[in-house]
């Protein structure tokens, strides 16, 4: 028996295999192909305080070996999420993590205590990808100071695990995870889609109706892998790693380069199974390799260069 | 009966240069579809084309599902090159389907569009009042097996290389005019289906039209197909592809 | 007949398709494929004042729709190419572009007195995607006091036409855009590879030598657009697009979101013809779309988003 | 004659589960390939997998080309699934080739290397002493026709499951006393071609060596497959694939 227990933080989960917020519904929409009993967590689609109606379509793109996505954070609000979601994911024996974002701090402060109070919800994740509208709209999570207020008002208000989702939209990575990890942070996921845009050229315009998205995908996991292992020799909180995982093999590398547990998102459109696959496929790695222990394989990464 | 299945090509043949028809057996019991349903389909054996493409059940038989198909980009082009034998992923079947007609009914198909309503022809044999139209002759298809399910076919074409000359909706108000109370149901490019929502609106007769939306999982899930409704934001994965004409906020 | 001759600066161009620097050798690998004469530009693989090494092997690995490479810059130094690999080049009706590079802005300041010397090189194309020597080794192109002190030295001892080839790795590419333009830039390459990792998991190390490579290839080809289209909005000089180019229609995305001229990289390796062949497939789309001249598609997108 | 041409699958059979044989037709009249040179193949119809993978000339008849492969990773994986009447785009040939042995010659052979030697030992039909060894039997192919061309042959796996339980090197050792003077021609995993060069190198004889690296272009721009050698670093797509061993910084 090869054991598959990581702990985020104060979370233990009974293996790596999280669902990436926004890729999986609020779980229900999987039910019928996955047993959610066997994920580690479920992190559910991006939660405001106030429900959001989102961009309009074309909100989805393919590119080469990935997608753009501009869903514009459609989301029914915290409060419809704690009351017809919740009670269903309430049933498994799974970690239930919110994935939550606002406009302003104030509206990510209230977010967070309204979904620390609610029965079933075991972390948050901060989304801090999304633009600050008390200081000309610049993203949370690619400024410091931003960053660094946002993180630290919602600590101040949360006893839950509280995961930092960052950009990777910025110069240094790993400087902007050792700000999380000062603010407060328990863990950071890493990372969230990076900026892109398709033009249709017969039109002159984009393809999508908000102009840009952000691309997810295998195009995009080598540059995750790294922003990975470059988080992961700056802090020593955990890491969730996400980015283009689509199979047992992806994950084990983003695990090997400093990740304690990861996230699948794109993965789960192309083949509902793909969690609980690549949940197997670990497991059949590491006996492969005799590590008795996955925790062995986290950070495992040698190089020649430093 | 999981919705998530694979299958075995056993035909992928061309019906004419832009068109071709494929036909799968899958490797276990699967649910059976419904006029209007969908399926989401693995087209390729590599990560680009990445995402599964949504095809509309065209008709199934005992243990094999068909669809057809107008070749189009990245997705259709990989999918057309697969061989007999090759295994797919499927999921599906997906989305609602169309309300049965209760007597005779109308049907208006825009290109490809046919697809979606030819299971509904078929059920509910010699009943439709087809308008089908294309922009030419070549982008018309299964013209022979449509006249054969419908009650009668008025082909039209936007230069009139096939049938009338003109839009296939000129073609719906003499429908319209003929079978009063008919039931419209309607399936192609979205400016076609807002003319048909337009010109049945105020008679008072029930109008269904199948939606297209980039789709990503086909399954509810990702949010990336939503329409404005009356009723606030729908899926067309989910609570779609066939929504209520008056329904939707063109 | 349409106008396909298009102006970077002061530097006339037939056509917009250049070679993008590394990828094309110094021209002559090409030249058994490639008519020389029918190329917007050539630019070379990147100089120094001194050989380069470069990195050790493996330095090439695939990616999903795209490779990381870290060459590390191997070259045969700024005085061999003028001897012995300009003189080839000066054959053609082609302007030659030469990229260069250095660890200090000395060596950059005089790589570029020699270059600007030479007989035959018509451009200069800096690449500031390397690590400042002196100053911890940060990378120059991301940081802007950095890039203002080496462009605006360049700038100083050097007529020809100066391009300043952008880093991807930055949070707000059109901010180092606008640094390069009031340096003196008189037009900027967008984009260099990004920064990316692939790991062989049964032996836990990075598959290539040098740990981490640039990722270039379609599967960029989003990020590069959007890249291009902020630098559009953020300067005025020309920009010169580039990231995962494979067909004519990928070329006229670039334009449409704002590049002057396009360069092809990785998709020489593909298709040794990809230059040629990209540059008849614009042609051929505008004479479909009746755009008698191409600099009516440049910047051409309309989108309903500022 | 250009050295960029497409070419038309003929055949793409299984030679055992982890060897194919892919003949193809050139669509134009092409330069002739030497023993050691190799071509650039494209190997899917996508971005994914994206670069062309190099292969070694296993045999070439008028106007057909033969390879000879192993089926690896992706790049092998989606090579093998294309079928007869496909068209794909070649780059070749490519490199250097063996320089022509006198008299006989001994060649080593690992693994799939036997397609790099096979068109010497076809050349100098019956002169090579050919070592031909890897891990295990399965990991053997085209066993009767290396017997055939060759003058005699030694077979080694590591586990013993055919010819003799051990290294090829070992068989070297006996060659080298039995023919002094005969040249060495090696190709196969770099770890065995380091101990070829070793057990040559005091003796004064010529060993040539076939080397592998990643290859993007496989034409001498990218700078990708680069080797250290006593004159300097080498490409191996454009000085090589063959090198006199004793000039190699291993
Ligand atoms: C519910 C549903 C049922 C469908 N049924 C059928 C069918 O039975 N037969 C059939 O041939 N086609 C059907 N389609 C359309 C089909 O899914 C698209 O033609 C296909 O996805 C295009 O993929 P591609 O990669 O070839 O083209 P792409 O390169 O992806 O796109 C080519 C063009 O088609 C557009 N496009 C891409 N996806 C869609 C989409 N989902 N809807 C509308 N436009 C799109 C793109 O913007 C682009 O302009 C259906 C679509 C939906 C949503
Ligand atoms: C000059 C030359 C001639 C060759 N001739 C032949 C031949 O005749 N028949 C044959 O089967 N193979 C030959 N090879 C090796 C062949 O090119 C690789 O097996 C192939 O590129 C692997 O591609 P893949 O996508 O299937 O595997 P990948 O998924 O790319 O890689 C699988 C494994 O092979 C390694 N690899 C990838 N490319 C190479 C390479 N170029 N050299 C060494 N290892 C590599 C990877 O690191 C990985 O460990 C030759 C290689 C060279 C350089
Ligand atoms: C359709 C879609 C919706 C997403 N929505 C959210 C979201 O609401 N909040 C969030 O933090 N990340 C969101 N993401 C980002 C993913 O959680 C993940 O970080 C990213 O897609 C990279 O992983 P992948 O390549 O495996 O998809 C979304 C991604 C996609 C594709
Ligand atoms: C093998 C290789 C070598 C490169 N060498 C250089 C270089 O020396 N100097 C430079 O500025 N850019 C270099 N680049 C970056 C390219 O010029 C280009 O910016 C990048 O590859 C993106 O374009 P592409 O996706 O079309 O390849 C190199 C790229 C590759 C793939
Ligand atoms: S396609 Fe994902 S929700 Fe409809
Ligand atoms: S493979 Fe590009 S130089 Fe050899």
């Amino acid at each position: 028996m090869v054991n598959l227990a990581v702990e985020i933080g104060p979370l233990k989960l009974k293996n790596p295999v999280m669902t990436a917020s926004g890729t999986f519904g609020y779980g229900e929409e999987y039910a019928e192909f996955v047993d959610l009993n066997r994920l580690g967590a479920i992190v559910v689609k991006g939660l405001s305080l106030t429900p959001r109606e989102g961009n309009p379509t074309p909100r989805i793109v393919e590119t080469p070996a990935g997608m753009l996505n501009a869903i514009g954070l459609q989301n029914i609000g915290v409060r419809a999420f704690i009351k017809e979601k919740l009670p269903f994911l309430r049933q498994f024996d799974t970690p239930v993590i919110a994935n939550f974002f606002g406009d302003t701090i104030d509206e990510y402060v209230q977010a967070a205590e309204e979904l620390s109070a609610a029965d079933g919800v075991r972390a948050l994740e901060m989304n801090i990808s999304c633009p600050n509208k008390q200081a000309g709209w610049i993203v949370f999570g690619t400024d410091p100071k931003t960053m660094d207020q946002v993180v630290g008002a919602v600590r101040n208000v949360t006893k839950l695990p509280l995961i930092v989702k960052l950009s990777p939209n910025v110069t240094d990575i790993g400087c902007m995870a050792k700000v999380a990890e000062d603010s407060g942070a328990d863990a950071v996921s890493v990372m969230n889609t990076i900026t892109g845009m398709v033009i249709d050229i017969r039109r002159r315009k984009p393809v999508l109706a908000n102009a840009t998205g952000g691309l997810s995908g295998p195009a995009i996991r080598p540059i995750a892998v790294r922003m990975v292992w470059e988080v992961y020799k700056a802090v020593k909180i955990p890491i969730i790693g996400m980015g283009g995982i689509m199979t047992a093999h992806d994950a084990i590398e983003f695990m090997i380069a400093g990740a304690r547990a990861v996230a699948v998102g794109t993965a789960n459109f192309i083949m509902p199974t793909a969690t609980t696959d690549i949940c197997d496929g670990i497991e059949a790695f590491l006996k492969e390799e005799r590590i008795s222990d996955i925790n062995d394989l986290i950070g495992s990464l040698t190089t020649s260069k430093k | 009966m999981s919705r998530s299945f694979s299958a075995t090509i056993l035909h992928n043949d061309y019906q004419s240069s832009l068109f071709k028809r494929l036909v799968v057996k899958p490797s276990s019991t699967v649910i059976l579809p419904k006029p209007g349903q969908f399926y989401m389909l693995q087209t390729g054996d590599s990560f680009d084309p990445l995402l599964k493409r949504p095809f509309s059940i065209f008709s199934y038989e005992e243990n094999t599902l068909h669809f057809l198909y107008r070749i189009r980009g990245k997705g259709t082009h990989s999918l057309s090159k697969l061989k007999e034998g090759t295994d797919i992923q499927l999921i599906g079947p997906l989305g609602n389907s169309y309300p049965a007609p209760e007597g005779d009914f109308i049907a208006v198909a825009g290109g490809i569009g046919i697809a979606s309503l030819f299971p509904l022809l078929q059920k509910f044999e010699k009943r439709a009042h087809l308008c089908y139209g294309a922009r030419n002759k070549a982008e018309l298809v299964m013209v022979d097996e449509a006249r054969k399910a419908a009650k009668e076919l008025f082909i039209a074409t936007d230069d009139g290389s096939a049938g009338g000359k003109g839009f296939v909706t000129e073609y719906l108000k003499h429908c319209l005019d003929s079978f009063p109370g008919a039931p419209v149901y309607a399936c192609g490019p979205t400016p076609m289906l807002h003319i048909v929502a337009k010109k049945v609106r105020d008679r008072g007769i029930p109008c269904y039209v199948s939606l297209e939306e980039h789709m990503a999982c086909g399954i509810g899930a990702c949010l990336g197909c939503v329409v404005k409704t009356t009723a606030g934001q729908k899926r067309v994965c989910k609570e779609g592809p066939v929504f209520a004409a008056e329904e939707i906020i063109w």
